[in-house]
This record gives C-alpha cells, structure tokens and sequence, in this order.
C-alpha cells in the first residue's frame, strides 16, 4: 500500500523515532499499531529520561530542605508547575494543583464545593449540572455529592448524531445551578463540546464551571483564561507524561475561598493539635508528598509537545481524523457512535460492526496487531443511550500515521469475514 | 483462541431460545455489557432443558451453546462434575494443557482452553455456566426468579 | 579514618553501587552523604529500570484491555499488587489499595469513616484517638474529620523521653471511641510505639485501629496479621519505590462495608446518569487511572528490599543508630530529642545542638555534602511539646554506613565552630 | 552563605532588646519556626528606634542587627528606599551581584546576596524587614498592636 499525503500531517516518520514502544513487534512479526491513545499516550524517550534523570541525580523530597538536593528537587517540582501553567496559559502558576490524575481533580472540586461555605456550598437547596457524555469520572463523583449532600444531579442529554442536546439550556442551568461540570471532548465519541454556550448560560445564573479537559489537553492548544472556566482538570498519562499525575487549575480566589480536601503535610501552614491553618494554594490541595518525579515527567511532556507544537498536532490529527471517517465508513456494517464528520470532534472514532461483539472485533484486531479498545470506556451511559452493549474506539495521538488507519481498516474487513 | 469449534457454535448456537422452565435468572457482566436470561427444568435430578437467550461476544455465546449440548440430559451430579472441570479449566491462566480424561469431560467444552489465557475473556466463557448454577440453585430450592450480576 | 565495624552491617559497599545517587559530588569534592531517608529514600538501579521498562515495552492503561500491551499492563499492575500482599503478610491481596501517598491512605479511612453507616460512623455522640507525635499526615485529616462531623478529637500525650504516655489510655480510648489512629514509628523522633497494648485497648472498646508504617514499612518486618490492625497506611517513596504511589492495607469485611472514597472510572461496577453500584475492593477505592508505573516500580522496590531481607536491613539499622546514638552524645551541647537509646526505636534521631538553629546547622552540614532535614518534620506538636522551634534530624537507611555517622558527627563539631 | 558580616551581626547584635516603641509587632515564619518581635519608634518622620527580640537561625538573627544598624536614624522615606532595594536582592535568586550603588544603599546587607540563591532561608533574611514594614504602617496609622503570620 502506498503512503498516503494528507494536508497537515506531522514527520510522524521523525516522531516515531521517539516513542520506544512503538518498535515493538507482537504476535510472531506483527508491528504494533497502538490506536488506544484515548486510553492512555505513548511516552517519548525524553520523558523516560526525565524520570531516570531525576531518580538518578536529584531525587530528595522537596520544600523546606536546606540540602543541595532537596532544592534541586524542588526546582525541579515547581518548575513543572511553571510549565503546565504556562502551557494552559494560566494567569498565576499558584493556580495550578498537581493531583494523582483527573479523576482525583474532579473529585478535589466536588469535594470542595460541598464542604464550602456559602456562595459556594452545594446543599439540598441547590442543583448540579453535568451531561450524559461525561467519562464516569466525571459522574460519580456529583452523583455522591448528590446523595450526601441532597443536591439535585441533572444533565443535558445528548443528540442522534452524538452532540450535546442544548436546546433546554434554560431549563437544565437555572438560578440554583451551583455547578456545571462537562467534558471539552468525549472520551468515546470524539465530540468537541461548545464551551462558550455554556458557559455563558452559566456566569448568568452564578454557577461555577468544571472543564473536563483530560482528551483536550493532549490534543489541543488549552487556554484556561479563554475556556473562560472557573476549574480545569486534565491527565498527565493521555498526554505524553507519566502515570499518577493530574492537574487542577482554578481561579485563584476560588482556590483561597474553598476549603480543604485531603490534610496532611505540605499543605498546612501551622498545626498544633487543637487547630491548624492551611498553606496559601497551591499546597493547600497538596497534602504529603507530591507526585515529584511524575511532575518533572509532564514538565518534560510538556516541553515535547510544546516543541512540537500544540496547533500542529491538532492539525496532524483533525486530518487523520477526516481521513479515519472517511475509510471506516466505507467498511460495510459500520456504524459509528458520535459525530460522522471530522468537525468539532477530536481523534477518538467509536463505532459497531454489525453485530460482532466490540470484544471479538478488538480481539481479532490485536491478533493482528492492532490495540484498539473495546467496552463502554467508562462513559456507559453514552451506550445506554444509544442502545448499544459497547463499542469498538480506534483513537490517534500525533504519532498516528494514514498506514495506520489503513491497516485498521484491513484488519476490520479480516473481522467481518472471521465472523461472517 | 478461536477455534473452530467457539465459531461453529456462536454461528449455529444449540438450544437457544426461551422455553419453560423451573427456575430463570438473568446475569450481566458489567465490565463488557454480556448479558444472558438462562431457564432451566429439571425431570427429577435429570437436567430436561436449559433454554436462553442472550447477547454478547462470540465466546460468551458459544459457551452457552457449549453447555447446553452437554449439559442437557445430563443427572445433576454429573453436570455439576462437568462444571467444576469447565471451571477448573478456565482459572488455569493458560497453564492446563487438557488431556483425554478431561476431553472425555468437556468434549466441545475444550476448546475453550485457549481462552484461559486471557484474563479478559474468562468471564464471558463463564457467564452462562455461572448463570447456570445459581438457576439451579434456585430450581431446586423452589424456583423463585432472581436477578444477579456476576461481578 | 578507618572503617568501623559493627555487628549485624550489611554489605554496604555492594548495595551502595544500586544507588546511582550516592555516587553525587557536591560543592566541589564532597561526597554525597544522604542522611534524609525519614524524609525518602533513594531509589536503586533496578527500580529506575523497573519504570523504564514499563513505558518502553508495556505502557497502555489496565484492566478491560484484550490487546496485548492492556494485558501486559494489567499483569504488572496486578502482580505489584500481589508483591505488596505478600510483602506485609495480607491475606488477601484483595485488600492492598494502591493511592498517591500515605497521605491519601489516611484521609482515605478518615472519609469513609466519615460516611459510613453504623456501626461504623464517626458524628457527634463519638471519639477520635491519636497521638502528640503523629506526622501532620495523620493529624490535619482527623481535625478536618472532627470539624465536619462533631466528633471529638482525643491524643496521648509524650513522656519526657519520647514515649507515648499511655498512663491514661482508659479515659482516652473509650466506649466513645470509633477509630484509634498512630504511627508505628515516629518520623521526628524514631520512637516505636507499643501496637499490642493500645490495639488490645482499642479492640476492647469495640474500636477500629489504624496504623500509620510510614516510616515502619521501609525498615522492617511489617506483618499486617501480626499488627492486629484494621488498617495500616504506608507509602513508596520511603522504600525504595517512587514517588506518587502509596497503599492502604484494610480488611476484607470493612472494604466491603464502608463507602467508596473517590468516585470514577475503575471504582464502578455499573454506571447510568441515575445511579451506579461500585467495584468490590480494592478496585473500590482506586478512581480513575491507578498510579501504573509506580505500582511497577514499588513492586521492583519490594523486590529489592526482600532479596536483602527485612529482618537483615534492621539488624543493620539498629547497629546503625545504635552508633550513632552513642558517637552524638558525644557531642557537646547535643541533646536528642526523643529515645536516648537504641532500644525500640528507628534510625531516625532529632537533635538540637545548644542554641545554634537547625537551619544553620543543616546548612552548615550541606556545605560538607552532609543531607540532613531541618525543622518540624511535619510533626510540629512534638517541637511544641520539648519546647523548641525546630530540630536537626538525621535518619539512615540500608545504604548507610559507620562512616557516614562519622561525618555527621565531624560535620557537627565543624558547626560548634563555626557558631562558636 | 555565611559571610563574616553576617556572622558578625549573628554573636554581636545591634540593638537587640525590646525597648518603648509606637508600635509592636510579632511575626512568625511558620515552616521554620523563626520568630520576631518588633517595636518601632519614630520622631516624626524620622526612626527614632527599632528594638527587637527574636528567635532564629542567624540569618533571621543578622538580618534584624543590620536592619537597626542600617534604618535607626534614618527619616522613612530613605528607609523605604532601603528596605525596596534588600527586598529586590533578596529575591534575585542569585542573579543580582550587587554593585557599588547598591553596596552604598545597603552597606553591610549586601552581605546577604548569597542568601538569596537559597529559597528556603529567604523568608529568614526577610522576616525582620517584613516586622518593620508592618510595624510602621502601624506606627503611622496609630500604633495598635496586632499579631501576624509571615507565610
Ligand atoms: C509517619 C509518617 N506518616 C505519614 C507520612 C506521609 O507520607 P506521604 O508524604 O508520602 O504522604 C510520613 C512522611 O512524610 C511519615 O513519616
Ligand atoms: C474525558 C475523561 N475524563 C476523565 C478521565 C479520567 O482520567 P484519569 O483516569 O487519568 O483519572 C478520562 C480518562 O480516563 C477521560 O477520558
């Protein structure tokens, strides 16, 4: 087959380069085709090497230490934190909280909002918004929020062709809306969210705003002061870093209004055993020892993707995604969960095959190499909605080449004939 | 892990299809969204019929069709034997090479051998046979009707 | 200088050439003396190459994957865990929660001992029991717990000589109590804390009993069975393993009874927009993407530490301490805060050398290549109970030597003349 | 770090003691234990006196003997002007190498240039200057007492 030209597409030949992974061969010869980035990124050599670096040279634990190496430590902490937030544009970097991954984000806020005094406090008086597209992370925690504190947990359904069914906006945020949490991408459907609408709807009534950005800041150039949200969440792992890191960026004053979550160490400021006073944010949501090697790791994907750059990847994959759609809708039977163009939608391509099951689709595939993954990817009520069990979701990353959607598109059709 | 004898079954599955029964239960494995409604009657200790129906991938398919073919007929004692094996079988991570006596158990059953080896999968080649048991649970302790999950 | 010997020493020469680390020159020539494990260890070779290996080879998020590299995840991450049962003798490696740190371990039980229903809910009718020399890890969450429930917040207090004072131990541990929560060993003062007679007491009054081996787990045998607990919380970064993983022992039945913590995806058993059922344990209290390739590595770091031998790793520790107990009150003006023996403590020694400051010493120490930590150790009440702002600590590890108390000990007197 | 200066200031302080004052001020720096405090006296517009008592590393315990030798007698403005240019070194991280003008406004506290490439004894170096601040501003507003936290 040969090489396939699309506008916008990165040296995914130099790329590749970088990605040791990607030299592995499974199943006696076959090249891995990793397609599964919404679940997880590949990690570059330079950020592997951050990690070595810092265990090898420099590891200590960080704040407050007068050794070489506690101060080497935490340079190289904070400085991770200059870099995401200059990386999401933030205004202040003390408005950036290093978290365990999303999820804990998420969390961290519902936590917050229902242990606050008022304006802020969710109560039985009040009401939560979120959408039937949320990741569970993004669902489970207001539902408990929900029971414990007697909030009412609504959200905006979703359209036939998988966008955000907003024509009861006035309905859905109203003057009791406390909080409105919503994913800029859908992990399972690809859908780019329309951030303003809501968030206008929002600030009218008072609400708090909750960007889900974990498939956004992977892909995208993310600019919290222009999302024009109160807090961003997103996930060091999807976007070239490592494991067990997370991020929360929020409005400075909320992070001084809103109270605690987890207390520990690092983020007091006194304790004595009758009381204790918090440390300014960001260490006050950092309780004990931060993820510190993991932070200089995303402070080196940062730095990759940034050099790179953050607009070329998006470009790289909004032309693999239009090229994606285009050649999986030519394969009989399939049916793709989500929008069926590439606007507005990021590089994750759910979909069904007749009705092979997603688990022997996925199967067959990674028999031939081919990691895709196969389930409700932890966003169940999008299948419920669709009346579907699960789905098969084939997602790029800036790495991902057209040879690759090709070779998915084979290995579909040697699917259909295994089970047909 | 395909062998031909899983594809044989889910393409041309045994005894599918809801009919009378003593007892029904109704089983889900949340993690992939498998589901079976399973019925079975009993003449005495003699299994008379398992009836079912179900959706999900072609291992959780054929492993229904699997156990009716074996299971059907069979005196309870005797299936519950075949059962223990089939499990047996399917926790071994890949590492029970079936021999002729269990053959001799399992007949079709063993080609699910495979499959063991992917921790993934084993639910689904378990659910009917899971589903199977506690309907028979519930068969001879007086046939109430029950929903479960299998975690 | 030649080269002490003591009895019981382990092969530091060997072990010491894992430790990439320990072969850093600072400050033009002088050879880095590492006496901060209290505050983390350093990480051997074979852990680096453990987290390596994992992003190069395997990386792909776990569980519900069918293709090759979500399989081989899922078994790393798994087999950690299976690692960490066996390391503290669980029986079950179902009750091995993985979390950030043991920070969140903490904060983990304090939660949902917070929305549990009886018997196990802590209000306003009941007790919370800690100790005067809890790191602020094991403070701040139970003060938070207190103000958000009403419950009342009760501590044993300090002996002259670093001991709890249990004198009292039926008027604080009462029918009132509901959680009994204190560290195993002191990260100020090195103290081991006597487990069977408070757990007796607790166990009598119908009390849960949490043990913080924190700084136990890195230095020896640590037998869950054995502790009689109901939970016992440490952390990776300590032991050899990265930062941004801890764990959290708990008991089957309790797993099973109390409430979830952080809601997400892998916690979930099933999710719609109205309700959702939860995973059993530990998958229950592990929302969102687990710390992966930290797992990976603290099972390499388990690995590490039993192939020396817990038991062998203390017996060198306590000749360690045992000299260096003996070569600081040497020192003029030295007076150590906590046991002045080596009879039931660890290797960490808080000291205050006449009226110089910690900082200055530590400093002072730095210049010399010496890493030790200054300050309150986040476990400011012990500063306030002794009287003193802050103290010098030194704590050892399996790496350390005779020679490197000796440093210490000359690195000291270079301090008294500096000051004097 | 420690230049002999500093170590002069250190085992010989200026001024040390608490003495009659328009205002006080007791500030902490909490993550080391650092104390201070302050009394401030002004003769119009000018410092009469500064008088402290403390407990702290040297750095904290110099900088407050420089300070008293530096600003007593000084009229506010000119102290201001001091107190702006040792802020700015102090929080050069290193990269200021104070020149002659700077050593004339500062005379011995340009010895704490080195400090400053140490974050974590900054706030040390800082702690008595940020009391002066504060006790100043008190002085002028009236002279009430209050208590505050460094962070
Ligand atoms: C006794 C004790 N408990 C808890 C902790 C908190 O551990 P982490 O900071 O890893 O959460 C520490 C160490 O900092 C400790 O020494
Ligand atoms: C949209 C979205 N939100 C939240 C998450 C949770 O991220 P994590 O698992 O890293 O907590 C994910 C990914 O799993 C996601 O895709």
């Amino acid at each position: 087959m040969g090489v396939t030209q699309l506008p916008g597409l990165l040296d995914t030949e130099a790329i590749r380069k970088d990605f040791p992974v990607l030299d592995r061969v499974l199943h006696d010869g076959k090249k891995l085709v990793y397609l599964d980035n919404a679940a997880t990124s590949q990690k570059p050599r330079q950020v592997i090497d951050a990690l070595s670096a810092y265990y090898e040279r420099h590891n200590s634990n960080v704040h407050r230490g007068v050794h070489v190496l506690a101060e080497e430590a935490t340079a190289l902490y904070e400085g991770a934190r200059d870099k995401v937030a200059a990386f999401v544009n933030a205004p202040s970097r003390d408005e950036v909280i290093f978290t365990k991954n999303a999820s804990e984000s998420l969390n961290l806020v519902a936590n917050m909002l229902g242990w606050a005094d008022e304006p802020y406090r969710v109560d039985r008086e009040t009401e939560i918004v979120i959408t039937e597209m949320e990741h569970h992370s993004n669902i489970v925690p207001w539902q408990l929020l929900s029971q414990r504190t007697g909030a009412k947990l609504k959200w905006f359904g979703l359209t036939d062709d998988g966008r955000l069914d907003l024509s009861d906006i006035e309905q859905v945020i109203t003057e009791k809306t406390k909080i409105v949490s919503f994913t800029l991408v859908s992990n399972i459907m690809g859908t780019v969210n329309p951030v303003e609408a809501i968030v206008r709807r929002a600030q009218d009534v008072g609400a708090l705003v909750l960007i889900d950005a974990s498939q956004a800041a992977p892909h995208m150039v993310l600019d919290v002061q222009a999302l024009g949200a109160d807090f961003v969440a997103f996930t060091g792992h999807k976007m070239c870093g490592p494991t067990g890191i997370g991020v929360l960026w929020g409005r400075q004053e909320l992070l001084e209004d809103l109270p605690p979550f987890l207390g520990g160490g690092e983020m007091i400021e006194t304790v004595s055993m009758h009381s204790s006073t918090y440390a300014p944010a960001p260490h006050k949501f950092e309780a004990g020892t931060p993820p510190i090697a993991q932070a200089v790791g995303l402070g080196a994907a940062v730095d990759y993707l940034t050099s790179i750059g953050m607009e070329r990847i998006a470009r790289h994959e909004h032309a693999l995604t239009e090229y994606a759609v285009k050649r999986l809708l030519e394969v009989p039977d399939l049916r793709i969960i989500g929008p069926t163009t590439a606007e507005d939608r990021g590089a994750a391509i759910s979909f069904t095959l007749g009705d092979i099951h997603p688990h022997d689709v996925g199967q067959v595939l990674d028999e031939q190499g081919i990691a895709v993954r196969v389930g409700h990817h932890c966003a169940r009520p999008v299948c419920l909605r669709y009346g579907i069990p699960a789905t098969t979701r084939a997602s790029f990353y800036l790495y991902s080449t057209p040879a690759e959607v090709d070779a998915l598109v084979d290995g579909l059709e040697h699917v259909r004939n295994f089970f047909g | 892990m395909y062998q031909d004898v899983i594809l044989d079954h889910y393409k041309n599955p045994h005894g599918r299809g809801l009919r009378d029964g003593d007892a029904e239960v109704h089983h889900v494995n949340p993690t992939c969204g498998d589901e079976i409604t399973l019925r079975v009657r009993y003449d005495g200790s003699r299994i008379a019929d398992v009836s079912y129906e179900g959706q999900g991938c072609s291992i959780s398919q054929a492993s229904a069709s699997v156990l009716n073919e074996l299971l059907v007929g069979k005196e309870l004692a005797e299936a519950q034997r075949i059962q223990g094996t089939f499990l047996e079988l399917m926790q071994s991570r890949g590492q029970i090479e079936p021999d002729d006596a269990m053959e001799e158990v399992l007949e079709d059953a063993v080609a699910f051998a495979g499959v063991s080896k992917y921790p993934a999968r084993v639910k689904c080649a378990l659910l009917s046979w899971m589903a199977w048991k506690d309907a028979t649970a519930q068969a001879l302790a007086g046939g109430t009707d029950a929903e479960r999950k299998t975690a």
